[in-house]
């Protein structure tokens, strides 16, 4: 009985943690890579499934339906970073109210030209044995991981991360590098928003569509984000395993909502006492080591 | 100005004893520039959300009212006038259908009024409605309760809906119950009534859990069902993000537990948004949905979707929404004037309308309805049937004693002052 | 906060008669460490009222973290800062400021979307409760920049943001005054303008000053003393002829050409 | 903007509202805002009881307005959750007047309601600005308390949240809350309808002038030095810490105080006003009228909940596109907001015909400029 | 090689630059002195293509490059060095060094070797994060990585800005040493005497954004006449 209790946790666990990266990872590269803080973001997740489930519902297999869904949003980001983000960036606070403006009218526009509910899905996959929850949930997480892989490795390894790093961190000189800042800003932005674009695909069997729809995602990025502070992939890492446990161990116990209260509450306590974030932690020895010269 | 009393307002308005009486004193209701509506024939207010959370159920009851007063004015309207309307969109948000419904009642003057989905925009312009004796429908189903003189909850309660679906469960499947419920007044009094009802058939609630209304996350929930291993659900989830749930119960291998309901399908109308077999075997207590076969309904369904090119599902509250606006019409007719209190008299007169559902009156002492309940069963295609109609009135008002033909309340009563809920 | 020991019991500040001394500043062991890595290690540094004392060292010699040690924005390891007689280690900040430890930043840290009246008005409410304008006319005299007290700092000229950050360090009225490279950046002129307002401060207003410096010319202009830093400690100090003449600070800093 | 002798005791009263901190320092603005006021007080004698009760909605929201520019305009700290303390004092004000009935009730109401607001304030500001938490994360901290808050207060529905006879009523809110009143018993000064539109305006007046005050004081410009560069003004002996922590804690008063007149406007209150819309309202208030002017909030504040409304009423769906539009637009054509650029434009236009004396010794004279 | 012609420029609609002719022959090295404030910094984000010029045009290896944005200009072999410490400090050494291969897109010849030759701290260090080195440190890893693209021109910004006198001296020998070895044309701004005496074959004067003289190696060597544009 014990060790049904612990699998149950453990795959609770796996699904909280699941919704959290997935949910926060097209911010946090937002955020962290160009400090543009998107409160448009579950627009962008809307918009990946609404494109999912159309394409879906048009024929497309799910697999490219998916596709379509990442795609699309993509296109969508930059058209929308080249008319309004670029002219937000160093501007943070302004960049939360414009993208808030942002939100409500796309919300709105879904609404008008798709109407209140979109075609649905099913959940692909059937379910595991034993604790009897989707499969399509170790499905989900296994992509979480790989995306934050991947996009560690991307960052960090590859031309395009350092040369994206070096463009957020000083535009200028990395203009005067060579390097095409508008299309780093660009493609930067198409990857946050790609990502989001995936959530929404990645969601769109597990949640009824409605032009609501991403609000569901929004406290939950937004509290990692901040928990994780500015270094992206670590930060994002750290803080969904952190409030996932939380959430799930609270959630095991006590039901689902002191779970999430548990979770909002512990991630004020965190940013009380790691007021930069998880990562700002690090970063703060850092600097430290750097003022002392 | 119609004959209304003097508000209760009005009169602290006035009785405010410092320098304010004086500027107070000077200034009148209607101030010094009156509003006149266009005409002078009756105004409905009709207001529904088409934006934001509650879109989805508002959208049809706008379109349903709209389409009730069309025909009335195409066959003439209302005592030979024309009706004008009021329709703006209040977005579910309850502060701006406060501030609406001001408008509606001071600036457009309007003679009753169709408003909200939720209990909760329900509470928040009740006491707006109280203070002007306005004239006021509510028609989604409900936890039930409201006792208030000029206000009326047409639609199906928790009491009608469950007492129609409970004890059909129990018969069918066994008496080992699972409740899951929205954690707001709705849900928690919803549960209640499960209770309630299943004592009284001899059943028994073996879990019960409440959850956030923004909760779309219902692993843990599917977890301890399937650990509770129940003869039945009964679900009383509310919203777009609840409806999460029946996704999720199909991937986890839930549909083997059939699942009672009183808000799903006949609101939201799931069984068509979800892809089947989610929601297999569910079955909802309904006064009320789009399929139900009878001639009448089909010809109903036929003018709506005939006047909304882009119709959606007509859902419950939206049939309410059709069929009181004639139970007004003919209060109105039969009172001979606009005026509230002789239309108010006439309603407690114990009418009847032609309600798409059915023949159904109205229970004059508690301003509730009595409704055609039924049970509506999904399939594993989500084709629905029902079952034999009986009709259920609102006994629960009655049972404590509320009559509003002899005293005129404004109160809300619930079920754990009369019953044991422990 | 710990004013409670007057006295320094190794180089006592007061003497027998229990009034201070002139010294204004004194450390004893100030140790501070950056992980593992040690920035000011044990420094023992005195000074006088009213004296000028520049500060010079190789990039990382621990110049800044020693200010910011005097300022209070960084909290020492070990040992302790005596200023006036009293132990501020503990002290923070605002209150180092109020017993008169004023501090210019090595970028001009103005409040560049204030006009320069109301620049002044900040520090100036400190010392005094109004005739704001009186005092406000006296400074912007003193550092020739009354033409300019209705223009917004970020729109002053680099050698007038200089002069307005000093000017806003002495409306506080200070005993000490610490400055970080305050002529980096500046014309030779602007430079010698400064050169000359600080060693008026030193000599006319009493004020006792630190400044950091590479350009070792202005040094030579205005320093009574200098020391030199190295690794975090004291490597030399003494006259700037000294200073200059001595063969390891050539190789550690200075280079061949001085 | 010169002061010609007649109005010389004019002069002398104005001079505590007036400073480089605030715009609208001339005779022709204080006219002008004179006029704006009287007219906002005819309101109810021309257009009725309608008018009072929508206008004092409006009022109350700009008092939450108010409250945001000041801590976000003029010391920096952009609270994303300003609506927290305004429920808050809402909900706090329902418990205690429903419990105690007649005038008391109601009195201590007030006082209770902007006491929790205030407490409130002052713990997360402590909690923040003594923790370290800064900038941004500020601004998500708020937002994430105000959250909290809507999601708690939603499910208060069972009959064990209750508080005495206060049901806090989850999702359906708090009904039945009385109205305003000053009193003992039955003694005393009851606020009605119209009699609350005035309170509402008095308040909103007495506070904006309190607030000039404020800001053009000696504390004004330590918030306006910190929120320019905290290190810097730490470095002229401020306790900026202190600082934020006092100015966040006044800004949780009157955003409290706000959310009473709110209350008791509705009698009724519920946990949407803790939402993420709800939210975010201030925030578009003082974007929109210019953080920097208290004045260019409020009328933000009536202009942008006046024109929503109206929208609204008029029923079209597109009300949401546009308000969202007019929010992007603002904030890329006019960062500063729209009163400052008024302002400056004001001044621009005013320079050439009307130039400062040249020799003004006294402290207080400065470029005066309308808004 | 770069032919700089009545440039005008302007920051925020305040004329800066009125009318600037520089010339730079292949192989040299040029310097452009001036007080603080005079232009010099805006000249050389004029020529980087970081500040557009309102009028005049800039030809570079015989192309004209007037309206090209910076980042076509540093392709074309343009290497920069910008004012203090610009180097991207959350970067490591060798990602920063990385970030030079981009300059001079004809070449693929890569000038690791070279550059950790002149500056073996780099080589040293180059896992280190660039924020965490000590100023001097920075300004030598600026210049390799302005080096790395093998680039045609140098400009450097005021090399000697928040050095100390000591790296002053090393840095001006390293540059010496580029030029002479790698054949980089250099071009560099200062108001440090010591640099313009040491570094400078040739150099303009610049004083209110427009040129106003030119000294050859002989006047250079004059104390006097290069404290003259100092004003020393």
């Amino acid at each position: 009985m014990a060790g049904l209790g612990l699998l149950d946790f453990g795959f609770e666990f796996v699904e909280i943690f699941a919704f959290v990266v997935l949910a926060t990872v097209g911010l946090a590269v937002i955020f962290g890579m160009m400090g543009i803080i998107n409160l448009a973001h579950g627009e962008f997740i809307l918009v990946g499934a609404y494109a999912t489930t159309f394409s879906f519902a048009a024929g497309l297999p799910l697999p490219l339906a998916m596709l379509a869904g990442v795609v699309i949003t993509a296109v969508f980001g930059v058209v929308l970073e080249r008319l309004i983000i670029r002219h937000l960036y160093g501007r943070l606070l302004d960049s939360m109210v414009v993208t808030w403006g942002i939100s409500l009218v796309m919300i709105q526009l879904v609404r008008i030209v798709f109407g209140n509910s979109a075609p649905g899905i099913g959940i692909p996959f059937g379910q595991l044995p034993i604790v009897d929850g989707p499969v399509y949930y170790l499905v989900l997480a296994v992509i979480a991981v790989g995306l934050l892989g991947g996009l560690y490795a991307l960052f960090m390894w590859t031309d395009f991360g350092v040369r994206a790093r070096a463009t957020m961190q000083d535009e200028e000189t990395a203009r005067s590098m060579g390097i095409d800042t508008d299309r780093m800003y660009a493609s930067t932005f198409a990857i946050g928003s790609a990502l989001a674009g995936l959530t929404g695909a990645l969601y769109a069997p597990v949640m009824p569509i409605t032009p609501e729809y991403g609000t569901g995602f929004l406290v939950e990025a937004f509290v990692a984000v901040v928990v994780g502070g500015a270094s992206v992939i670590v930060g994002t890492v750290l803080a969904s395993g952190f409030l996932g446990t939380v959430n799930a161990a609270v959630t095991n116990v006590a039901g689902t909502f002191m779970g999430q209260v548990a979770m909002l509450i512990a991630a004020i306590v965190a940013i009380r006492l790691l007021p930069e974030g998880i990562t700002g932690l690090l970063a703060d020895l850092r600097e430290k080591r750097g003022e002392s010269e | 100005m119609t004959g209304r009393g003097v508000a209760r307002r009005d009169v602290l308005a006035g009785s405010v004893a410092t320098a304010l009486t004086g500027l107070a004193g000077c200034v009148a209701e209607g101030g010094m520039v009156g509003f006149e509506s266009g005409s002078d024939g009756p105004t409905l207010a009709v207001l529904e959300d088409r934006s934001r959370d509650f879109a989805l159920t508002g959208t049809p009851k706008y379109r349903t009212t709209m389409l009730a007063i069309e025909e009335i004015n195409r066959d003439g309207g209302i005592l030979g006038e024309e009706i004008d309307v009021f329709a703006p969109d209040p977005q579910s948000d309850n502060m701006r259908y406060q501030d609406l419904t001001r408008h509606a009642i001071y600036r457009e003057d309007v003679d009753a009024m169709w408003a909200g989905y939720s209990s909760a925009t329900r509470e928040a312009i009740r006491p707006i409605v109280n203070d002007h004796e306005q004239l006021y429908f509510y028609t989604t189903q409900y936890e039930g309760g409201v006792c208030d003189k000029t206000v009326f909850p047409l639609g199906a309660t928790a009491r009608q809906q469950l007492g129609a679906v409970v004890p059909y469960m129990i018969d069918e499947y066994g008496d080992e119950i699972y409740t899951i419920a929205a954690d707001y007044n709705f849900g928690q009094l919803s549960g209640d009534w499960v209770r309630i009802i299943a004592e009284e058939h001899g059943a028994e609630v073996v879990g019960e859990e409440y959850i956030p209304l923004d909760e779309s996350q219902f692993g843990s929930t599917i977890n301890n069902i399937q650990s509770a291993d129940p003869d039945f659900v009964m679900s009383m989830l509310v919203g777009q993000d609840h409806s999460s749930f029946y996704e999720q119960r199909l991937a986890s291998g839930l549909t083997d537990v059939p699942i009672g309901t009183s808000t799903n399908m006949a609101q939201e109308y799931e069984h068509l948004r979800i892809d089947p077999p989610a929601l297999q075997d569910v079955y909802a207590g309904v006064n009320y949905m789009e399929e139900l076969p009878t001639d009448r309904n089909e010809a109903f369904v036929e003018r709506y979707d005939e006047r909304w090119d882009d119709a959606e599902y007509i859902n419950q509250e939206a049939q309410n929404n059709y069929f009181s606006v004639y139970l007004y019409k003919e209060a109105v007719e039969r009172a001979g004037t606009f005026e509230t209190d002789a239309v108010l008299e006439q309603l407690e007169s114990g009418l009847e309308v032609e309600a798409p559902e059915g023949d159904i009156a109205l229970d004059p002492a508690t301003h509730h309805m009595e409704h055609n309940m039924r049970v509506a069963h999904a399939d594993e295609n989500h084709e629905i049937t029902f079952t034999e109609s009986e009709t259920i009135g609102p006994a629960f008002l009655e049972e404590v004693g509320c009559d509003l033909t002899s005293e005129a309340e404004q109160t809300q009563y619930e079920p754990d002052a009369f019953y044991e809920v422990a | 906060m710990a004013v409670s020991d007057p006295t320094i019991k190794t180089k006592p500040a007061v003497d027998e008669t229990g009034r201070k001394s002139s010294r204004v500043l004194q450390t004893r062991d100030l140790r501070k460490e950056f992980g593992g890595l040690t920035a000011t290690d044990d420094v023992d540094f005195a000074l006088e009222e009213g004296e000028l004392r520049c500060l010079i060292g190789p990039n990382g010699a621990g110049k800044s973290t020693f200010l910011n040690l005097l300022t209070g924005q960084l909290e020492p390891t070990a040992g302790s800062i005596y200023y006036d007689g009293h132990d501020i280690t503990a002290m923070p900040s605002h209150e180092r400021v109020e017993r008169g430890i004023s501090m210019k930043f090595q970028v001009p840290s103005i409040y560049e979307g204030l006009t320069v009246a109301q620049n002044l008005r900040v520090p100036l409410q400190q010392v005094v409760d109004d005739d704001f304008a009186v005092r406000t006319r006296e400074i912007l005299e003193r550092f020739d920049l009354l033409a300019e007290r209705e223009t917004t700092a970020s729109d002053l000229s680099h050698g007038q943001q200089q002069r307005l950050e000093i000017g806003m360090a002495m409306a506080l009225e200070p005993k000490l005054l610490l400055l970080d490279e305050p002529v980096a950046g500046l014309s030779v002129e602007e430079t010698a303008e400064i050169a000359d307002l600080l060693c008026e401060i030193a000599a006319d207003d009493g004020v006792a000053l630190i400044v950091i410096e590479h350009d070792i010319d202005f040094v030579e202009s205005i320093a009574d003393r200098v020391t030199v830093l190295d690794q975090g400690t004291i490597f030399r100090e003494g006259s700037i002829e000294e200073i200059k003449a001595d063969p390891e600070v050539k190789r550690i800093y200075l280079g061949e050409d001085h | 903007m010169s002061v010609d002798s007649s109005d010389g005791h004019l002069a002398q009263l104005r001079r505590p509202f007036e400073g480089p901190n605030t715009l609208g320092n001339s005779s022709a603005f204080w006219a002008g805002l004179a006029v704006a006021v009287a007219l906002l007080a005819a309101m109810p004698v021309v257009f009725g009881y309608y008018a009072a009760e929508v206008g004092a909605v409006f009022l109350a929201y700009a008092l939450l307005g108010m409250s945001l520019a000041f801590i976000w305009g003029y010391c920096g700290i952009l609270s994303f959750g300003q609506v927290a303390f305004f429920g808050v004092a809402g909900y706090a004000f329902g418990i205690v007047a429903i419990n105690v009935s007649t005038l008391t009730g109601a009195t201590l109401g007030l006082l209770a309601a902007v006491a929790v607001s205030t407490a409130f304030a002052a713990v997360l500001g402590y909690f923040m600005f003594y923790g370290g938490v800064r900038d941004v994360y500020v601004t998500i901290l708020t937002l994430v308390v105000a959250l909290v808050l809507f999601t708690f207060m939603g499910q208060t529905a069972g009959g064990e949240w209750a508080i005495g006879d206060a049901r806090l009523g989850g999702f359906n809110g708090m009904s039945g809350v009385p109205d305003l009143g000053i009193g003992v018993g039955s003694v005393g000064l009851e606020v009605g309808l119209v009699g609350h539109y005035y309170v509402t305006l008095g308040t909103v007046v007495a506070t904006y002038l309190g607030l000039r005050a404020l800001v053009n004081s000696q504390f004004g410009y330590a918030m306006v030095a910190t929120r320019e560069d905290e290190t810097r003004t730490e470095m002229f002996g401020y306790d900026t810490t202190f600082i934020k922590f006092a100015v966040f804690t006044i800004g949780g008063a009157i955003a409290g105080l706000g959310g009473v007149l709110f209350t008791t406007q509705n009698n009724y209150i519920d946990p949407s006003v803790f939402g993420i819309t709800a939210a975010a309202l201030p925030v578009v208030w003082a974007s929109v009228g210019g953080r920097t002017s208290l004045l260019g909030t409020v009328g933000a504040a009536l202009a942008i909940q006046f024109v929503d409304y109206q929208l609204a009423i008029s029923g079209s769906e597109w009300a949401l596109v546009f308000i969202g539009s007019l929010l992007v637009f603002v904030v890329l054509v006019m960062p500063e907001g729209v009163a400052p650029r008024l302002h400056d434009h004001v001044a621009e236009y005013r320079e050439p015909n009307d130039p400062e004396p040249a020799e003004t010794p006294a402290a207080t004279d400065y470029p005066g400029g309308d808004d | 090689m770069l032919e700089i012609t009545n440039v005008h420029a302007s920051y925020s609609k305040t004329p800066i630059l009125r009318g600037i002719d520089v010339s730079v022959e292949t192989g040299e090295i040029v310097g452009i002195m001036g007080k603080n404030g005079v232009g010099k910094t805006t000249l050389v984000k004029t020529v980087m293509g970081l500040l557009e010029a309102d009028e005049g045009r800039i030809v570079f290896d015989g192309e004209d490059v007037t309206d090209e944005p910076a980042d076509v200009r540093a392709r074309h072999g343009m290497g920069y060095i910008p004012q203090g410490r610009d180097v991207f400090p959350e970067l490591t050494v060798e990602e920063n060094l990385r970030m030079g291969e981009t300059i001079n897109d004809g070449t693929d010849d890569l000038q690791y070797d070279a550059v950790y030759d002149y500056f073996p701290i780099l080589e040293e260090r180059r896992d280190q994060e660039a924020g965490t080195m000590s100023g001097g440190q920075q300004q030598l890893l600026a210049i390799g990585r302005a080096l790395i693209g093998n680039p045609e021109l140098l400009v450097l910004d005021e090399p000697s800005e928040g050095v100390q006198p000591s790296i002053v001296q090393d840095i001006t020998r390293d540059l010496r040493r580029v030029n002479e070895e790698l054949g980089t044309t250099i071009l560099f701004v200062e108001q440090n005497l010591h640099v313009v005496q040491r570094l400078g074959e040739r150099c303009y004067a610049i004083d209110k954004g427009a040129i106003v003289d030119e000294l050859g190696p002989e006047r250079l060597e004059s104390r006097d006449a290069v404290t003259e544009y100092l004003a020393v």
